[in-house]
């Protein structure tokens, strides 16, 4: 166990996978960095450097730079699962899965349905969502709610470095086709996470906080705003549980209809659009299922209905924070539902 | 290069056997079709079969295809079971994929054949992909990658030949040029006009072949299937045919000639030009295909009546197979 | 006022628009037909014959065969709407929104933002969606809740003829982006359309039931489904309001919270697949924004979460039936809350 | 053909003024963003001014350009004022976009720039769809696609090829080929190595040009507008360029060879070349030159202290303009 950042728990599982089985490769722009260059090969690492080292621990035929075209890589990637290979493919931002979203959709997430069972797709797709670094509308959205939409798919959003580990090894380990977001900003984030491989399960969320008053559920970097919301709300007198569901598809429904049947109030916060989004998937599916547990309205604490805007000045406000996750919970705390007044 | 009149008599009458048993399926898919008995979409690939069968004489389970909305012909010549697949184009349980997919979702991959496909281009990455894999884990197979006049200006397949050059992958392309998509000519719709040009514009060795010929297909596929496997590189085929039936059961044609396909038939038919030229050259006789004609009729009579008999999946079946259970 | 069928409501609704505006233009595959061919041009007028016609009428400047090739054909339709046109694409089944996705939601949908309000998109897309022709797991989605997640696009999604005409023509003189979605199974769908030219406006549920006992909240194709089902309903006693909001996109909240706030109960019909779907975001802001409203846990009926199977067997047990909906109706009255017990 | 060295003392001046006004916003931007004072993600057109100036000096408002990623100088040569887009970069109210946009996304379509794009490829259908306004509504306009050599093998970019040719648009795709998508040098990236051939496999007449020198560009490029502008279609135009700083800033570039940027600044920089060429043909003489060179520094420090001063987009803008207000 040591201090890592986000980005060297990712690399490690990468790493470690990559050092266990063969058959994981990667492949992506600019992954290793340098490829018919005259300077340094591995010169990037990727973007953010996240897998910087590998093509020099695994050389070319384990980390292989793509040419600029999501739809061919992106679907080689899916071919090549079909038949032996374990590729993770790093989609540089999630916005471009608007480039490559058939080979993801009506291909490798359906492979397996359509050929009744005879295909295994063990693909992982890493790729980077979020706002946060004034990278404008088409660098900047979260668009797991739009995977989590489609059978086939697991979907993961990890929230720190030891869950980006265990969840990443988990992912490449899984004979599914998986989308593992990866927020831009969590990057640098450190925390303790073990030196050795472990997996994280799917479906199953994780609890950071256990309270009696609100159920907070939060995705991604969300999670983080959120132990730090009822932190402070605890100095108010607000005792929150968080629930960090790890991934949106499967969803761990048991465990955030037990929590809202403890607290009886529910706030959901998730930096995506607010339609057809997860924030809707999950006061939906907790109304639908616990509606006798809740005392009070669910509230979503999401970005408002539109693209993300560059100017810092209005990004800060697109962006779920602290402080509208503590009045969110305030505000369901304070309302006097019907029912608990004919109680 | 390889010569198809060096092919052994098993391999003559094994070609024989799968182009006249992609025709005689189809021809009787038409007909049932008419009857009302096939749900969904269907679009036939009679016409066609010296292509898919040319090609994939080259080719043995270890090597992947990738299909197309017309998928019926690749899946006999990659081996499929004729049975399992008319099972599944009638939405059978025990069909090739359980009735989940249908005629155009065909698939069995422990023959190598990666699907069918209703995203016209989209096998172009696939087939990249099952070369990867190929290459990486070196199995010495290849990939062919079939795909349309029309689907040849998909993005997925322009970026394919891209991806397939610059990785030096073991894949060969195949165009199968039936002049049409849907209503629209190809002689329209391919800018420039030439897909061997366009294939050099992306550093592929490109060729063009009478796709009625089966042996001009088979000498030009084997050869760029040959160029992939020694690992030289990708390749592309331009193959040009004719469908027999409509883009899809139901298509009116109005959009073709008065007695184009009748000229096809009478003129360039698949089957009639290998008859001929196998008893010209005294390879095989009459009575060996009159016998394989037979023979396959009988196949597939006995599949028809074998998907009419069998049983359709049930309430269980709608929720299995989305993931892989543990 | 004349019967015709959900396709000839289409098709005069492009006709009149066409006649009226000489800049509105038609392109997509096949929407004529026989381009380049020897024989018969507009031997098509679309797989389904929906624009038949209309290239015999306007030429060959308004009705555009395009190749196939969804990305550069419906980008330019993006392009050419911000300079000056107003195109109607046609996206032959919505299943391939997978290919031409990045210029829907990249580009279309976030000009006008990104661009400061300087750009204007009137850009129609129509499309083919839905479940019960066993066209198999490429052929029969229904993907509006995805472009619902996507701000800048409206969409559409009518019902039956007269909703269709009307609202197609409300989405051509609209100028924003809007995907408008055909069900297959609609087009011979028969009923009364008036013969002159009308807009329905977006964002005004239709009310086609009116009941004291349930909401049923239902899309598209689902709202004949819903009636049949509240009419069934009626003679056994229960009574209920059928909502049609016409256009996900933007939503008619009010109608929805006033029909609950009267009835106390809700049921959402929805053919897609469930999570982070409408009816999850319907359901989502009722409980949110009604909460005190509901009597007991809303209910949703929809496609499992699985591709669309071939098989007739399955196709059949995958779409929402008027059965289904009838027995979640009969579900949510049955239902004895925590609530009307305490009251 | 358009000869360049016809053009007037005051298209000459334009063309310097502009390759100049990019080289100086770029430098200063540069300089900023290492300051800390520029928020995001900025990609620098500095070395490649020739292209862009070279180009749009044969267009007019009535033209329209698709851009990239890296859009300042196609910004500038279209005509967009200096400090909105500074305005713009700064994330400030009054920019191009009202801040919204930011550097990835200028855009001003009453000068007919359709917009920056932070989707490689993405601006070859919008060209193709500004033609196509162009054409139908017969403006006597082009357009002009601009993309790197990365995003010259982008799906969207390759589909726009076909659909340009087969609908006869008026478009000219100009590639810039700085060698480099990223840390990805185009040398391998680009499958059969000529993008003159890619262009030749989709019917568009092509040719390279040195993109260093206004005047070659300039020639090359007004010869296909032109083309375009007659109605005989669509054409390509490969620009082997170099780019001075990173792919973005912060980029280290320890993919280039030591020198690399070095060695082109002092022997192929594009305003020196262009310095050069009109002095020696006597067209203008080393003090117009210098007199441009004091005029733009002022207006590039000038459109710095406005985009400082002036003020962030407040709450109320969050909301606006997701959809035309009615
Ligand atoms: C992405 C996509 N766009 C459109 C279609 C509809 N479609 C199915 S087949 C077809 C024509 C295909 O033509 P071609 O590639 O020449 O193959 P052919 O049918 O002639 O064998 C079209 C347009 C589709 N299935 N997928
Ligand atoms: C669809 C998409 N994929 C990847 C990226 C990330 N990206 C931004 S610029 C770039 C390289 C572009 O290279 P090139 O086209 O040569 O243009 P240059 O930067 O050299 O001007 C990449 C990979 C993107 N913006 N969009
Ligand atoms: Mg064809
Ligand atoms: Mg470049």
């Amino acid at each position: 166990m040591s201090k890592k950042s986000f980005r060297q728990a990712i690399n490690e599982a990468l790493r470690q996978e990559m050092e266990r089985d063969p058959t994981v490769i990667l492949m992506g722009e600019d992954i290793s960095g340098g490829t018919g260059a005259p300077g340094e090969q591995d010169a990037w690492g990727g973007p953010m450097g996240v897998t910087k080292g590998l093509f020099t621990q695994f050389g070319e035929s384990r980390v292989l730079d793509t040419h600029l075209a999501e739809i061919s890589f992106i679907g080689a990637a899916a071919g090549a699962a079909t038949t032996g290979l374990r590729p993770v493919a790093e989609l540089m931002f999630n916005d471009f899965l608007g480039t490559c979203l058939d080979q993801v959709m009506n291909q490798a997430a359906k492979f397996r349905y359509m050929f009744g069972g005879k295909a295994q797709t063990p693909l992982v797709i890493r790729t980077m969502y979020g706002a946060g670094v004034r990278a404008a509308a088409q660098h900047s959205q979260s668009l797991y709610s739009m995977v989590t939409h489609i059978p086939g798919l697991k979907v993961v959003v990890p929230s720190n470095p030891y869950e980006a580990k265990g969840l990443l090894i988990q992912s490449i380990r899984d004979n599914d086709p998986v989308i593992f977001f990866e927020h831009k900003v969590l990057y640098d984030m450190e925390g303790e996470v073990p030196d050795e491989p472990y997996a994280i399960p799917f479906g199953q969320a994780n609890v950071t906080r256990e309270g009696d008053d609100v159920t907070i559920v939060a995705i991604g970097r969300m999670v983080n705003f959120a132990n730090a919301a009822a932190d402070a709300l605890k100095r108010q007198g607000i005792s929150c549980t968080v629930v960090d569901p790890r991934t949106t598809s499967p969803l761990d429904v048991e465990t955030l209809i037990e929590t809202v049947e403890e607290t009886g109030r529910l706030v959901v916060v998730d930096e995506a659009n607010p339609r057809c989004s997860m924030a809707t998937d999950i006061i939906s599916t907790v109304a639908s299922r616990a509606f006798d547990a809740l005392k009070t309205a669910p509230l979503a604490v999401t970005a408002p209905h539109t693209p993300v805007p560059f100017s810092p000045a209005l990004e800060d406000l697109f962006i779920p924070s602290q402080m509208k996750i503590e009045e969110a919970v305030r505000a369901v705390m304070a309302r006097e539902s019907n029912r608990a007044a004919a109680e | 290069m390889a010569s198809a009149l060096q092919l052994s008599r098993d391999d003559l009458l094994k070609a024989y056997r799968d182009m006249r048993t992609i025709r005689e399926f189809e021809d009787s898919i038409h007909d049932e079709f008419g009857l009302g008995g096939i749900p969904g979409f269907v679009h036939l690939y009679a016409g066609e079969e010296a292509c898919a069968v040319g090609v994939c004489m080259s080719l043995t389970d270890r090597d992947a295809i990738s299909s197309t909305h017309r998928g019926h012909g690749h899946c006999v010549a990659k081996g499929c079971d004729v049975e399992g697949m008319m099972k599944e184009i009638f939405g059978k349980r025990d069909g090739l994929c359980q009735g989940k997919g249908g005629s155009m979702h065909i698939a069995d991959l422990s023959k190598g054949m990666l699907g069918a496909n209703g995203i016209t281009g989209a096998g172009g990455p696939i087939a990249c992909g099952a070369a990867l894999s190929a290459k990486l884990l070196k199995t010495g197979g290849v990939a062919v990658c079939f795909y349309g006049d029309g689907s040849s200006n998909q993005g997925a397949i322009l970026e394919s030949y891209n991806l397939s050059k610059i990785w030096n992958l073991p894949v060969v392309f195949v165009v199968e040029d039936n002049g049409y998509a849907e209503a629209t000519a190809s002689s329209w719709s391919i800018g420039g006009g030439s897909l061997v040009k366009r294939g050099g514009g992306f550093g592929l060795p490109a060729e063009e072949v009478d796709g009625h010929d089966f042996f001009a297909v088979y000498e030009a596929a084997a050869a760029m299937i040959e160029r992939a496997r020694s690992g030289q590189g990708p390749s592309l085929l331009h193959v040009k045919l004719a469908r027999y039936y409509g883009h899809f059961e139901g298509d009116a044609q109005t959009y073709r000639a008065p007695g184009e396909v009748d000229k096809v038939k009478s003129e360039r038919d698949s089957l009639d030009l290998f008859r001929q030229r196998v008893i010209e050259t005294g390879l095989l006789n009459g009575g060996d295909l009159d016998a394989v004609d037979k023979e396959v009729e009988g196949t597939v009579v006995a599949a028809i009546a074998a998907a009419k008999a069998s049983s359709l999946p049930t309430e269980a079946d709608l929720l299995t197979n989305v993931y892989v259970s543990y």
